[in-house]
């Protein structure tokens, strides 16, 4: 049941992702209203469609680092927020550690999701425990790196960053921002969820589940 | 020539009236707006545009250099983007400013248009006292 | 009700722009744009009005305070005036802010939304960290 | 050839000042443009040309000071720049300085000039050589003290004060601005007259001339 991780892999990734996002449009943006502004729902759906659009009309990039770069590039086009440069950053970051390679096996499915995560704290300087995607990435890489270790496979891995990425999500619920508009809130951040670690959960999720994983 | 200065905000007004207000007393140097949105063909949304951001920082840079203000940490992310995908020639050029946005741009524009070097424009933008 | 804000600045565009920014993030919260000055028909022209701040701090004030922000010293300078032709009950509840506008706007307007007194939206503002 | 200090020779003051202000608004808006925004002579010209119109409309304020603060209220709502507030609040302390006096003698042209001096320091701050128009409203309320302690009467009080505010306004010149726009340029301020005190000098002369006083 799984299937090759190559470009067209990552082209059904990104198409899911979008349908995802799309489809979690609203909650994301709830999420956003009470401790943001509202917009993570509309900057990730544009960004998203954006991607597949791009993706779409012209002819599909040769390998997955390259449907990355593209998808990179549109996400820091479109978006318009703070996920903007954040998203665009961690896919600019995977694209570059994937290389040339055709096919993403275990240990660059663990490299890669690593790679986007520090381009994350790269880019954002947030800590973990700042209430903020980071808090989604950071336990999904640790969690890929671990099962790759243990002799998993690729579907394997990006089934347990999945699994850790939405543990991660929940987990900044009681958690006081540090980083982002929500830091403004100081205090009244707490109760509830960060939105973009929230989003990175939904992707890190079909990830998986286009690979062909379970994700637990 | 002189510095010219980038005024990234996430409101394309904000954008705009920093720079007719910086413009009032530096009329000669070259003040580039990059607010909102850019995207569909509706109004500017709130947020920071990585092509607009580019494009000002293109249109401010007449060889002396360009600041980069920013207003929330969101454009800051964007800026610094952007600045990563300029050629290192240009990009030596560019600093971004850690100023407040519209009392450091008018600050940084008078210091510009008196024809002050990079470092000493960043040193205005950065040092401008908040009023009262 | 909650705490409301002015935004004066010798610009119409900043003014509006920063209340279209501040509230995204404060819904609730009453933000009340004094930029440029009001007078003929045309456009506004660059600089501060008395009139227009002296209605924004009316339309702003709820009852539980107004926190009054400004660019630059003769925006200052016209709040103060403004404030000296208050009646004493509205007197006491408006202070001026010594406050980055954008930013200082940003982190007074979050600060009001959440229900604070006006001390605390006035301290949310001058403590507002410029970006980066 | 001198004339009673009355509400009549307050109204006709102010005409006075709204014609050399308008006659200097190139000039005025020229010396801004060196070390501000350019818009001192175009601020004074729309402020005075404003309270003429005001003054001309209604019935003639019955004193001095309720021309002088009917003016000080135009002022404030038509200038729009610092000097708005500014020569709001020097007129509207002269005003209250005169209360309900018919005519102005020379401790009273004195007393104003003095008022309206404290009213710009209270609401600028600026201390004198700060190059700002407190250089030339210093100067004339010493001189109007010292013109009427030597026994002169209310026009050459204002003849005294006149001078005093021209000399101050070119004094200004070599001096390092610290209030206002210009301090903005740091050094690069000296070398020119600060526009506030020339307009103050301006309309100081026309305050002489009306009550038929010779500025020297
Ligand atoms: N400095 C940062 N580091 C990491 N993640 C951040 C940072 N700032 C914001 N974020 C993430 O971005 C999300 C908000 O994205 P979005 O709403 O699209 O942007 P904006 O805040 O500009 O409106 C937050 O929920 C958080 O996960
Ligand atoms: N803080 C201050 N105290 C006293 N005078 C001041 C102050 N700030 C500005 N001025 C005066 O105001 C004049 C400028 O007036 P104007 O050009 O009408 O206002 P703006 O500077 O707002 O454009 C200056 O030349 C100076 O004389
Ligand atoms: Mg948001
Ligand atoms: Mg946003
Ligand atoms: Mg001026
Ligand atoms: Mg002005």
């Amino acid at each position: 049941m799984t299937q090759p991780l190559d470009a067209r892999w990552a082209v059904l990734w990104i198409h899911e992702a979008a349908r995802v996002v799309a489809e979690n449009r609203a909650r994301l943006i709830e999420l956003d209203r009470a401790i943001g502004d509202a917009d993570h729902g509309e900057n990730m759906d544009r960004g998203f469609s954006a991607a597949v659009a791009k993706l779409d009309a012209g002819e599909a990039p040769g390998t997955p680092a390259a449907v990355l770069k593209q998808v990179a590039m549109t996400l820091m086009s479109t978006v318009g927020g703070a996920a903007g440069p954040l998203y665009g950053t961690a896919f600019l970051r995977a694209a570059t550690f994937l290389g040339d390679a055709e096919e993403i096996d275990a240990a660059a499915a663990a490299g890669m999701i690593g790679a986007a995560r520090d381009g994350i704290v790269a880019r954002g300087k947030a800590e973990s425990g700042d209430k903020t995607m980071v808090d989604a990435w950071t336990p999904a890489t640790d969690a890929a790196a671990t099962a790759t270790q243990s002799g998993a496979n690729a579907s394997e891995v990006l089934a347990a960053a999945a699994a850790a990425a939405r543990d991660g999500a929940v987990a900044t619920e009681p958690l006081i921002a540090r980083k982002g508009r929500a830091s403004y809130l100081g205090e009244r951040s707490a109760g509830h969820r960060d939105p973009g670690a929230e989003s990175t959960a939904l992707i890190l999720q079909v990830a998986a589940e286009t690979a062909g994983g379970r994700v637990a | 020539m002189s510095v010219g200065l980038v005024i990234v905000s996430h409101s394309e007004k904000i954008a705009e009236g920093v720079v007719e207000l910086a413009a009032q007393m530096a009329p000669d140097v070259v003040l580039a707006a990059a607010g909102g949105t850019g995207d569909g063909t509706g109004p500017a949304r709130i947020g920071t545009s990585f092509d607009r951001v580019q494009a000002a920082i293109e249109r401010a840079d007449g060889g002396d250099g360009v600041v980069v203000l920013t207003d929330l940490g969101s454009a800051v992310m964007t800026a610094e983007m952007v600045l990563e995908f300029l050629d290192p020639g240009a990009r030596e050029r560019v600093r971004l400013a850690q100023a407040a946005l519209v009392e450091g741009a008018v600050a940084a524009a008078v210091q510009a248009q008196g024809g002050s070097p990079l470092a000493d424009v960043v040193r205005a933008a950065e040092g401008a006292v908040v009023s009262l």
